[in-house]
């Protein structure tokens, strides 16, 4: 499945002009190229219309589109995303926004029972080329039920395929090969990121979902990490450079199916790990990376793989709480540290 | 809206009878025929009253033949499944029909062949009414590649997408949202095709029910909600599902025109889903029939059907749709034996060919969960 | 099943008009005071009708007096958030109710203290209006230790155990189950309490919503289901939420007695809220009522508000609940203008109190993940 | 929380008569205990009365304590497992039944925003203390939706406590101090042990939920499994017996917490682990095991620790497929031998 969704020519001529846009903004070109580009794509969610989106993505995309394209949704999470599943197996290429992914637990059912399975469980007669999109992460100070990280239990579902941009470009050319994959893809935003700013690459030419991106060499440690905490593990190996220490980081960009060969590849190079998820320790991705560069690279490690994770409680609403929970770069600098060590 | 969509004022019963219908009512069998759709919380009477006489060259009765050869078909299917599954060739959870079939035969009937069926785990009678081959769903039954979901699906999911047959699905209301997916997908492409989603008295309790059932409204979906209210859900009955036991009338809340049928009488369902089928090609938006039919056998294979009494299935078996069916067209009990036995060699030649066929190789496991690469992403 | 839970026969508005009702018509101000329970469908007058002249001792005078000042309590003390959010003192999310106070007034003031209520995170009206302390809602605000949930909470997760106010929840609908749970906790222990939950005009669109009506109304459980149907749901207006906007009408079809009340008219929302706890505690099963009002600012701190109309907004501003009630008890300009001063002082002392307060030590951060085992696990 | 609940005190005197039963009759002698010692407790669910439950552990319970306290709900399980979460709040000591953990996805949200996290948002107001009951697992060919292992998502959640009774033992004594916890439980019973039958030995004095079990003995690899792949981790120890091979086997029991301890203890022992798991192999609960060991043992590790997991797809319906994305013993000799090396 890689394979084909790298190779397939990039829908459209690549962008030649580098310019200055936060992660909103690239989401929202991506939609409106999507949409200018083919009929069959439409947005539905809660507020994506004149609202413009629970975070303004959307922001004059109904005005440009039109609501036949662009559609508000009751608050209705299985029933628009299940709608949005049925729609793609009707022959469109629903784009389905749900506000977050705390919210998404009430379309789990549809998402995992029918998006991920119908093609197995049909013999292979039904692809189901639907993408959902979600607002994921804390650090806004939102509390319990509005931070959580579920990025992990999706990442664990046969059936789908599970993107994190993490930066402009991928915020802005990730879109176009979701719509193109014939399986269902599901693509976390983290929170923190939507008003990061930077300038735009011109679109490289076989824009692809298969591969983690080394976004920093170094040859003292890989810290692997993806979404709203690369801008940590950045400032972390600025912090570590400093100290004489030479970290690599990883951006994992593709959640499922993980990118086994880019992990091992850095992990053969420093033989040692820090993994930085901002979801809970226990039973998320950091074990499940942690365990296959155990299980690919065992003799290579020169120390146990770190993991510097969210901690297991619901977000708390205070900021210095919240900062505790959440994995900061002083946080990976110390697992480096101790990984060197 | 449709002012026929509103709710009647008339409380409905609460508790409703668990008997049957009463049969042979010579008024109602004609307000059957002239089958007009009812108003939320009516009861549309029974329709078997005397047969209509009629040449045999004539369209209207060789279509009736066709519809009771179709639901002995599905009795008979089934009949043998529960044979083989007592046998422990066919496993799994394995849901019969038998009883309802006039409502799956009577639905499909009024359905053009280019619109869509979202189905349950209760399907063999609507797939195989869909007209998916008897052989190709046997094979499903016994986990062959010459299954009509190559046997990975089993009994509880018979998906055909050439026929538009699209589960199959053992979430209960699971189908629903999909279903109303489909129908937007028409909608917004400009086609004039219908999507009908059967679900059970049960599944109206759930969430998505009323979900799909308000976006569907709301969005004028070309949907056909077919709920077959069969007064159990496994062994809960209607009364303690839902307070409010009148179906039709709690769908007609969502603003839509909703209504109920005689589910055993398989002219009248026939006649209510075309009617429905019009208003909804003619842009009205979803609709909804409350089927009113009762299934003769346990919930599933695994069930020991604790919770009815005997007294009660006897009295609706008195009103099975195929005998129903029979005596109104006069197809003697000669000729009914005659069709069963066709029948059964249909099926006989299925079971034969599905013991015959190849099993999918162990090395094929994972299969299907992802889309090969040199399929076609974009049809 | 009481017939007045019935849907009414006649068809509702299917684009309902954003506009305020009238205000200063008699006849309707007198059909508030006599107040009687509405079918479900039917709105209800408003009854900002001429002050009643009311000698000031006299017990009714001084309750509606208490009644304004709960309002201009909250009113005051949210205006002060607003102010403490654009300062950057208070973060996250947070829901202004100005506008809606005499709903969360008004059904308060009818239940009695050991009644349990769920909120939504558009809570601090309620939660002042149960008597939580003004200074224990503020420092939840700063997320101080001080704070009703400790501050862990915030805007959002305003909880108070001992006085029976079960949050502050975030999820949608969220909260229906658990006050069902709640509910069926008295029932089943034979207590005469009431739960209310307090859910939007948007949540009713959710399953979780669907289920809990059916429970509720099949195991006729002490619930208040009180609607706030502020026109919206963030940005997305009724008519694009619901095929159904009469809202009660839809409630009443799960056969719970249900009505619209104007939720502008304190008044006219503690008596229709009276009659539905008389109702309840009576063992009548649930009841819902549709409280009809209007947010004066954005759904949030985070909301530009580019989906309203200004005139819109400005029209129902005249019928603000607090202007409404001060002119119907013939509260002059002066005593409002106190009433708003006494309510700064006490806003003022809490916010100076939280900014005061100590915050969680870091080393607690882990602490209420599971019940320390000091805890008696069975109270 | 560990340790309170262990030192409960056993709420009846211990059963001194040993009998044989299954499973499921373990399961219903612990429901009938329960009910008949708090009037708190009830049993609340789809079919729980006169059918008896979907897999007939509550047949009888109906005649014996009545429609108040066995209670059939509709089919809502958002509804009725937040009702669980409210009537537990509100005084009662629930025990809610999913009948399948494939449903159960339709009251996460309930689940997880709310009975895992209300006592934190609240400050420590709130404790939840209702049991979640619910069938598990795969090989009974019931196909794509209704055999699937989740454990690993409900293991992960900070706020729950997390059972797998794979005994007659397990299943009936972990129930009482399920209930006597004051936080919520959930239960998975693997749908293939129903029939399961054995002896059962009197109730240990201080039956706790806190500790996994070490099953076998042995000094050549850990075996650490649970649930439904308890008794082939068993059947592959007599086989790897046969061989030379001495195989110790962990019941984890108690998915969360996890007992590092007791893992622990069995690789310093053993050096070499197989962890088997019915769930997927991809971001589950042998990721987070393995990740474990390795952070805890990692200088005590010989081999790679293997992993035999249910393979990442939906569960065909044919018994041979079926067979092929399950465990089994085979599977897991052969991971004990690339272990052993
Ligand atoms: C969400 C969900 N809950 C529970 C089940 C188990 N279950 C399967 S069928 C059924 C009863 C459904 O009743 P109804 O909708 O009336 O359909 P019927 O079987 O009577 O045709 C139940 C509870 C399920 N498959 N899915
Ligand atoms: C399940 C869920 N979906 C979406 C949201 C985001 N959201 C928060 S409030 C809201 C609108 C709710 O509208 P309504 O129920 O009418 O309440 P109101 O805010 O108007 O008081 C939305 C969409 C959420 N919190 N939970
Ligand atoms: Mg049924
Ligand atoms: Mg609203």
């Amino acid at each position: 499945m890689t394979a084909k969704v790298d190779a397939s020519p990039a829908p459209h001529p690549p962008a030649t002009s580098t310019a200055t846009l936060t992660y909103r903004e690239a989401l929202r070109e991506a939609l409106r190229e999507a949409m200018a580009a083919d009929e069959r794509v439409f947005l539905m969610g809660e507020d994506v219309g004149k609202y413009g989106g629970s975070f303004g993505v959307s922001l004059g995309l109904l005005e440009q589109f039109g609501p036949r394209r662009i559609r508000d949704t009751p608050l209705s999470e299985a029933a628009f995303v299940g709608a949005g599943i049925g729609a793609a197996i009707g022959g469109m290429r629903p784009i389905v926004e749900i506000m977050t992914v705390n919210f998404s637990l009430l379309a789990l059912d549809q998402i995992l029972n029918n998006a991920a399975t119908l093609l197995h469980m049909s013999g292979g007669q039904l692809s189901v080329p639907v993408v959902i999109r979600m607002t994921t992460g804390g650090g806004r100070q939102l509390a319990a039920q509005h931070s959580r990280s579920l990025e992990g239990w999706y990442a664990s579902i046969p059936g789908i395929r599970v993107l994190a941009p993490a930066t402009i470009d991928d915020a802005r050319y990730m879109l176009g090969p979701a719509l193109a994959d014939p399986d269902p893809v599901v693509i976390f935003e983290h929170g923190s990121l939507y008003n990061e700013s930077g300038t735009l690459s011109p679109r490289p030419p076989a824009f692809g979902l298969s591969s983690a991106a080394v976004r920093r060499t170094g040859h003292d440690v890989s810290l692997i990490t993806y979404g709203g905490s690369l801008g940590k593990a950045l400032d972390a190996a600025d912090t570590l450079a400093a100290e004489g220490v030479s970290a690599e980081v990883i951006d994992l960009r593709v959640l499922r199916p993980l990118d086994d060969a880019t992990i091992a590849a850095s992990v053969g190079r420093t033989h040692r790990a820090v993994i930085i998820d901002e979801g809970w320790r226990t039973g998320g991705l950091s074990g499940e990376i942690a365990t296959r560069i155990a299980e690919q690279a065992f003799y290579e490690l020169d120390a146990p793989v770190e993991r510097v994770c969210g901690a297991e409680v619901a977000i708390p609403y205070p900021r210095h709480l919240e900062d505790a929970a959440l994995p900061q770069a002083a946080d990976i600098v110390a697992a480096a540290r101790r990984a060197v060590g | 809206m449709s002012p026929s969509g509103r709710p009647a004022a008339k409380p409905a019963a609460k508790n409703p009878s668990r008997k049957p219908p009463a049969a042979d009512s010579s008024k109602a069998a004609k307000a059957a025929r002239n089958a007009a759709p009812r108003r939320a919380g009516q009861r549309v009477a029974p329709s078997d009253g005397p047969a209509a006489a009629a040449a045999p060259a004539d369209p209207a009765t060789k279509h009736r033949s066709d519809l009771l050869a179709q639901m002995v078909l599905i009795r008979r299917f089934e009949e043998r499944c529960v044979e083989l599954y007592s046998a422990g060739t066919i496993r799994g959870f394995v849901h019969v029909y038998i009883g309802e079939e006039a409502v799956g035969v009577g639905v499909t009937s009024a359905l053009s062949d280019d619109d869509a069926i979202v189905s349950t785990y209760r399907e063999h009678g609507h797939a195989l009414a869909r007209g998916i081959p008897v052989d190709a769903v046997m094979a499903e039954m016994f986990g062959k590649t010459t299954g009509c979901s190559r046997g990975r699906g089993g009994s509880m999911h018979i998906f055909d997408a050439r026929r538009r047959f699209y589960g199959g699905n053992a979430i209960v209301g699971g189908g629903l949202p999909l279903a109303a997916g489909l129908a937007l997908a028409d909608l917004m492409a400009g086609r004039e095709r219908v999507t009908c989603c059967f679900f059970g008295d049960g599944a109206m309790a759930e969430g998505e029910f009323h979900e799909t059932a308000n976006l569907a409204a709301l969005w004028d979906l070309p949907l056909l909600l077919a709920c077959e209210n069969n007064l159990y859900a496994m062994g809960t009955p209607l009364e303690h599902e839902h307070a409010q036991t009148d179906l039709a009338m709690r769908a007609a809340s969502y603003g839509m025109p909703a209504w109920a049928v005689d589910g055993m009488d398989v002219l009248a369902v026939e006649n209510a889903a075309r009617r429905a089928v019009e208003g909804i090609r003619a842009g009205n938006g979803p609709h909804f029939l409350e089927l009113r039919t009762y299934r003769f056998r346990a919930h599933s294979m695994y069930d020991p059907d604790r919770y009815r009494e005997k007294a009660e299935i006897e009295q609706w078996k008195k009103r099975d749709p195929i005998k129903l069916l029979a005596k109104r067209i006069g197809v003697t009990a000669a000729a009914l034996d005659e069709l069963a036995h066709q029948a059964t060699d249909v099926v006989e030649r299925a079971v034969a060919a599905a013991q015959a066929a190849p099993s999918e190789p162990v090395e094929d496991l994972l299969r299907f969960v992802y889309t090969p690469a040199e399929t076609e992403a974009r049809p």
